[in-house]
């Protein structure tokens, strides 16, 4: 649901005035510019920074909040949000792990197990939220819960550790010297750019968010697209859950936790309304590289534990904040 | 001059190159009401907002009252005694009519800042009588129809008190009853000396009401002239920038078989056995007071709100329809009264807002055809022409009539049988209202059936057919063309009986 | 003292007695006593291990064990212990989140004459009857004992902290301190970040470690799980000069010591400790009398790792009883 | 902004029947509903729970994250969202620890110092919504970690023992059988309703978060009201952080991790909409009410920790799905 703030009704006009492409690099233009002052500061100040092997650590590193934000990003357009898939993820995690710990050979039957596993929960979020008009926030909230436990009853609460050669390249794995999780980020990102500007699905994303009466009234099935979504988000996270287990080597009951924040901060700060209608995924692609980025700095630029995070909040706000003035 | 009240010079404001305004003169004096004309998208609204301090402008100075304003907010321009009703309508949903009304200077228990709720909805009642308005003042705003929140803006803006009154299209959904109320109290005002600036695309009040008329066009300054001093042609002439020949182009329609059908449909409470039909090339008016019903019997056609009896056929068979895509699969198309909330997405683009309902026919399955898309809208701009910097320009910033145009083309678009239009050219200039009525002309003859419900009777007179009157949830009486006044047909929706 | 507490137990275990009554037989005569349980987090597997091996004790001495899981937030186990005691359960454990937080649990079990016994980790707070466990600091100890001999009293180590602020963060940092870069000049610590205990968290920061200090000889993690995720970015770095050391012995840490992975991890019995921790409950009930420190041991575990990780030490260090 | 859906309009017509009070009081139905339910279930399986202790144990437990759930609500009627909550009560909380730390004297001052600086940080994120018009989500995001990055700079990263005695009365005290945060809680709650719903800035609470537009052009400074909003919740925070530290006998840097999600959690479940405009401390009430009694029934019922969250999680659906067909 968009409210035009007397400065966004300004906003907006920048829009208006340059193509839907240009616009949206108007929009990120302040963002990008962080992002590059960032990138020029640290190879200034560390010369580990700038190696192929380090960038390729961050973009490795990037990679699984990357496919969660871009989840999200189909989420929050519907001017919804999804808090569950940090549980998500656990529960395609343990499952993927308990599958090839059995059998090692079935790392495809793993991942898609997992994905599926995904799906199924934040199909019940999506239903809940579309059909019995539940706050998404609460009916992802309770599906949170509900995933954490089925993951630690599934595990009774132990890591199930992988072997299996085949499913830890997941994960650990590069082709050339681009760490497989990136390829799967790049993939999904362009996969999932060109369902939300080609296709009808995709403008339907926009309008239920921009105003979901209005979408209705123009005889679209609003619950279907929204259920449709959340799906795609647990897919999404699922695939996540099983990156993760396969970089860590385990399927852990209690990956996950937290990673939901990660995700929606990476959106938003990529200039995605929480209000849904407004939003692109090259955004939430140069939020998530801001964060790791910053995460990637700060290790090594040695910055102690406790100022990191000082340095954290201070860059992210500031981030934003020029974003906004870039904007005016 | 020496009872000038405000002066705007040179006020000149571009939205990121798209001039809105250019230089722009304007003056107004003690006690008159100020016509400020002009297309679609001439600036009317900006170089008001100007005033109000909601838009800033890039040069020019305002002198009110013999002293230069400067104005860096809405607070100021109160604290100066100019208030404003706005086109976009403002209120805030949940809040009771009360609040809405009083919002920023409600009556409190001395300066506590405990506001005084019994004294509040008092006053607030003392007000809705003054308009003549049968509202309580603890109904949430949500509930009104859109002419009652217009009705509503109206009573708060002149409940300032205010020193300068803007009137920014105060009547565009209104009906006859309700445009009386306001200009009684428009002569009240007068006598008080208040002046007021009158913006509405409805020539005729102008010539009822206006002492002078000041004349945009693009932006730019055209000229201040006495009322008097002008015919309705040269008025038009004025803002178009050409003569206007017939402004209700109707030509007889060969009128072929019913395609739409409606027996005795009833909600409770909202309207009742509601009997009429409409048939293939025929245009069918429904004129009716504020209140009267007409809006929710087509919501409930359209599939928007569920009707407890009555049976809808469309060619002759009973249709089941339980939501708008039902609706909208028989063929049938709603131009909603309230674009804002119904009719647009307005955080998105024009494109993407005039096609939403016709994506289907412009995409193979899953991808959108890019091409025929902005074919199928240029072949829309084409018949309506939007002020717009571009396809890709967010719907939220064009101007009033221009958003109705939208609306209007997204529907247009998916080419129906039958076209319901509840108040189609609300806020719409006199020359696009001709380019509109000559679609509906054209779309009538070539066998669509179209439905109009305007509250502006020369409308209904000018292209119905047929003419049905609704009063209190019911259909009051049935006009064919060219057989009925303007008199006549308030008469009838009257009835006697008290206006909801 | 033991009847009165009986009797307590009967009719307070009366309410949800049935949950055990069924393994122990229904027409069974002894008196069932109901002990509350208050654990740090039972979604850590070490802890969940401690509550099973006090689950398993319990059914064998047919007491009715209360668990509650106190999700590492101290309010919670607060509040929990207060539900406990208006239970009016006859022995509390309590595994307790905080050094100094957890303390007014114990004040309130003791007021209201219930004993107390503390597990794994005991507080600030004396007021407790009998502690069963070891010194946490110890294992710090240990591990610096280890890389001590393991860099042969000379090299660079990046430290993974737990959680800051957290009681077994202090105490394993303090015992690392004193017995490695304390004792030994030439140990330098060159950085340290915080992984709050997580296998993920861990093997990023590792992975940029490597980066910006591709001088390190060994990376001390806090608890197993950083370890194995600092493992992870050692393998996948190609380095095999890097000596790993975690603390608490998990099944996977166990691996990969015995195959030579991990430098070293040091095991806490839990297993034992929890049985005991009941046992002692029991018998606190029952009006025995324990020493107050009832200390387990610490078992250094790193048989045979001297092959791989590194090539200097043979000897075994042996674990001492700690307090 | 409020739309109207298909089904709403049925809803409406409910509403327009009923006076603001007594619509409200159907708004909430589902959920006392909800609560009774759970107490007289309790009462009858578990005969611990009915008790005079028991209820005062759930009242105390649920007081600290009530007084947080009260200051968010006012924040999420304003439309906007406060993550920060958390890591400010860590602050207030070692603040107020050192000073009573060094001289057990002085627990007024503490107390205060504590929720200064609560409202110090809460009004740099009110500033940072209102004037600079950064995501209500990302301004707080930043303060979290900033605010932690704080505490645990101020600490050194280490608890700071309490031993005051009056100090410890604040969390651990009893004023006959009620439990001093609890009347803390009543209290609050008495002050922040009568402010919603008597005083003109109650009004304004509502309207920026019904319509920011409107409220701005009906001449009212939406960027103080907003800031106002934020700062009372930054004190608010900073109390509850005061309890928290006394309860716990120390001020720890860490404490109040993720207090945020239970507060919103409550606020969204008492009722209130995410998108602003609608709700009420009452539903509040009710929202916190639920979290505590299910946590605490849980416990007295024995349910195995795993199973707990999956519980926990459907009642939390069930209960805002059983409000929603309430409204209808
Ligand atoms: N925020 C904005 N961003 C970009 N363009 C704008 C903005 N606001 C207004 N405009 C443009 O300025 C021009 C004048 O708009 P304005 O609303 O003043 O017209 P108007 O005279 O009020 O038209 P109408 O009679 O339809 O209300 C229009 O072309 C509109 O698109
Ligand atoms: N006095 C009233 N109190 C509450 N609601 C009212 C009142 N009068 C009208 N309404 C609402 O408005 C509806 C009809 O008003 P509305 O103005 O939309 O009718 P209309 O014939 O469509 O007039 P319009 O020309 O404005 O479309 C009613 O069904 C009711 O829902
Ligand atoms: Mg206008
Ligand atoms: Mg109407």
């Amino acid at each position: 649901m968009y409210k035009p703030s007397v400065v966004s009704v300004v906003k907006q006009s920048v829009h208006s005035m340059k193509s839907k492409r240009s616009s949206s690099i108007v929009r990120k233009y302040g963002l990008v510019l962080v992002l590059l002052a960032a990138i020029v500061f640290l190879s200034l100040f560390s010369d580990a920074f700038l190696t192929l092997d380090n960038i390729m650590n961050v973009l490795r590193q990037v990679s699984i909040n990357g496919i969660l934000a871009v989840g999200m990003t189909l989420v929050i357009l519907t001017a919804g949000i999804d808090l569950s898939i940090g549980s998500v993820m656990a529960v395609a995690a343990v499952i993927a792990a308990s599958i090839v710990h059995v059998n090692p050979g079935l790392t495809i039957v793993a991942v898609i197990a997992g994905m599926i596993a995904g799906g199924l929960l934040s199909s019940v979020s999506g239903t809940m939220t579309a059909k019995l008009s539940v706050a998404p926030f609460i009916a992802t909230l309770a599906i949170m819960t509900v995933a954490r436990g089925i993951a630690l009853i599934y595990t009774n609460g132990r890591p199930i550790v992988i072997e299996a050669p085949s499913f830890l390249f997941l994960g650990q794995g590069s082709i050339g010297p681009v760490p497989f999780p990136v390829i799967v980020f790049a993939v999904i990102c362009a996969l999932v750019a060109i369902l939300l500007n080609k296709t009808k699905f995709g403008r339907y994303v926009y309008a239920i968010g921009g105003n979901e009466n209005a979408t209705k009234i123009s005889g679209i099935n609003v619950a279907k697209v929204k259920i449709l979504v959340y799906i795609v988000n647990g897919f999404l996270a699922g695939l996540a859950g099983v990156l993760l287990a396969s970089r860590i080597s385990s399927g852990q009951p209690n990956s996950g936790l937290g990673y939901e924040l990660d995700a929606i901060a990476a959106v938003v700060i990529g200039g995605t309304s929480l209000f849904g209608g407004v939003g692109t995924i090259t955004g939430t692609i140069v939020g998530v590289l801001i964060i790791g980025v910053i995460n990637n700095g700060l290790n090594l630029l040695d910055v102690s534990s406790y100022y990191q995070q000082i340095v954290k909040g201070l860059i992210i706000a500031g981030a934003v904040i020029l974003d906004q003035r870039s904007k005016r | 001059m020496a009872d000038s009240v405000l002066e705007m010079r040179h006020i000149s404001k571009a939205f990121h190159g798209v001039h809105a305004l250019k230089g722009v003169h304007f003056e107004v004096r003690r006690g008159e009401v100020h016509a400020l004309m002009g297309e679609n998208g001439a600036g009317k609204s900006t170089l008001m907002r100007i005033l109000t301090g909601l838009v800033q402008p890039d040069e020019g100075d305002i002198v009110f009252y013999g002293r230069p304003l400067p104005i860096d907010s809405p607070q100021t321009a109160l604290r100066h005694g100019i208030a404003m009703i706005h086109q976009e309508l403002n209120p805030i949903p949940e809040m009771t009519i009360a609040e809405n009304i009083f919002l920023g200077r409600e009556p409190e228990y001395g300066k506590t800042g405990f506001v005084n709720k019994p004294l509040l909805f008092r006053q607030t009642a003392e007000l809705l009588d003054e308009f003549r308005l049968k509202l309580d003042p603890r109904t949430k705003v949500k509930q009104l129809s859109v002419a009652q929140k217009q009705m509503l803006e109206i009573v708060k803006a002149v409940s300032y008190n205010a020193r300068l009154l803007i009137m920014d299209e105060p009547t565009s959904a209104l009906s006859e009853e309700e445009v009386q109320t306001l200009f009684h109290t428009i002569e009240k005002l007068k006598q008080r000396g208040v002046p007021i600036v009158y913006i509405s695309h409805r020539l005729e009040e102008i010539f009822k009401i206006a002492d002078r008329v000041t004349v945009l066009r693009d932006g730019e300054y055209i000229s201040t002239t006495r009322i008097e001093a002008l015919s309705k042609d040269e008025l038009i002439t004025m803002m178009v920038g050409r003569p206007l020949s017939n402004i209700f182009p109707k030509e007889a329609a060969k009128i072929g078989k019913p395609i739409l059908e409606v027996e005795n449909l009833s909600r409770s409470n909202v309207f009742s056995d509601i009997q009429f039909n409409v048939r293939s090339g025929e245009i069918l008016g429904i004129a009716g007071l504020m209140g009267a019903g007409r809006s929710e019997v087509m919501r409930a056609i359209f599939g928007i709100d569920r009707f407890d009896a009555g049976e809808i056929r469309v060619d002759g068979i009973p249709a089941h329809i339980r939501k708008p895509a039902d609706a909208i699969r028989l063929g049938i198309a709603l131009v909603t009264e309230d674009r804002k909330e119904l009719g647009l997405v307005l955080c998105r683009s024009v494109k993407e807002n005039m096609t939403l309902a016709s994506l289907n026919a412009l995409s193979n399955g899953l991808f959108i055809n890019r091409l025929s898309e902005i074919a199928a809208c240029s072949k829309m701009t084409g018949d309506i022409t939007v002020k717009m910097s571009g396809l890709d320009q967010t719907v939220q910033s064009l101007s009033g009539g221009n958003q109705q145009k939208v609306v209007l083309a997204k529907w247009l678009m998916r080419k129906p049988k039958v076209l319901i239009l509840d108040e189609p050219t609300r806020g719409i200039d006199v020359g696009a209202k001709a380019e509109i009525y000559r679609l509906m002309s054209d779309l009538a003859r070539d066998g669509m059936a179209i439905i109009m419900i305007s509250s502006e009777l020369p409308e209904i007179m000018g292209m119905s057919d047929r003419i049905l009157v609704m009063g209190e949830g019911r259909i009051k009486g049935e006009f064919m063309r060219g057989q009925v006044t303007q008199e006549e047909i308030l008469e009838c929706a009257i009835g006697g009986a008290g206006i909801v | 003292k033991p009847a009165s507490g009986g009797a307590q137990g009967s009719a307070a275990g009366g309410s949800n007695g049935k949950t055990d009554n069924g393994a122990s037989g229904a027409g069974d005569a002894k008196k069932q006593y109901k002990i509350g349980v208050a654990a740090q987090g039972l979604s850590h597997e070490f802890i969940k291990a401690l509550a099973e091996s006090m689950q398993s004790k319990a059914k064998e001495l047919h007491v009715n064990l209360q668990i509650m899981d106190s999700e590492d937030k101290i309010e919670t186990q607060l509040s929990q212990v207060d539900s406990l005691v208006s239970q009016k359960v006859d022995a509390l454990i309590l595994n307790s989140v905080d050094f100094v937080g957890s303390g007014p649990a114990v004040d309130k079990a003791k007021k209201a004459g219930i004993p107390v016994v503390e597990v794994i980790t005991f507080t600030k707070n004396e007021n407790y009857d009998v502690f069963v466990g070891t010194d946490p600091k110890q294992s710090g100890v240990m591990m610096g004992d280890y890389l001590a001999k393991a860099l042969n009293g000379k090299g660079k180590v990046a430290l993974l902290q737990g959680q800051i602020g957290h009681s077994a963060e202090i105490t394993r940092g303090a015992g690392l301190k004193e017995s490695l870069f304390d004792k030994y000049p030439d140990v330098k610590l060159v950085t340290q970040q915080t992984a709050n205990w997580n296998r993920d968290e861990a093997l990023r920061i590792s992975e940029d470690w490597l980066q910006r200090f591709p001088d390190i000889n060994a990376i001390a993690a806090q608890n197993d799980e950083m370890a194995m995720g600092a493992l992870q970015a050692v393998k996948a770095s190609g380095r095999k000069d890097i000596i790993v050391c975690g603390i608490d012995g998990i099944p996977d840490a166990l691996q990969a010591v015995k195959d030579g992975r991990l430098g070293s991890t040091i095991l806490d019995n839990v297993t034992s400790e929890g049985k005991r921790a009941v046992e002692v409950a029991v018998g606190l009930i029952e009006g025995k009398k324990f020493n107050k420190k009832r200390t387990g041991r610490l078992r250094p575990d790193y048989e045979g790792q001297c092959r791989p990780v590194s090539k200097k030490i043979k000897q075994k260090i042996s674990s001492q009883p700690i307090i």
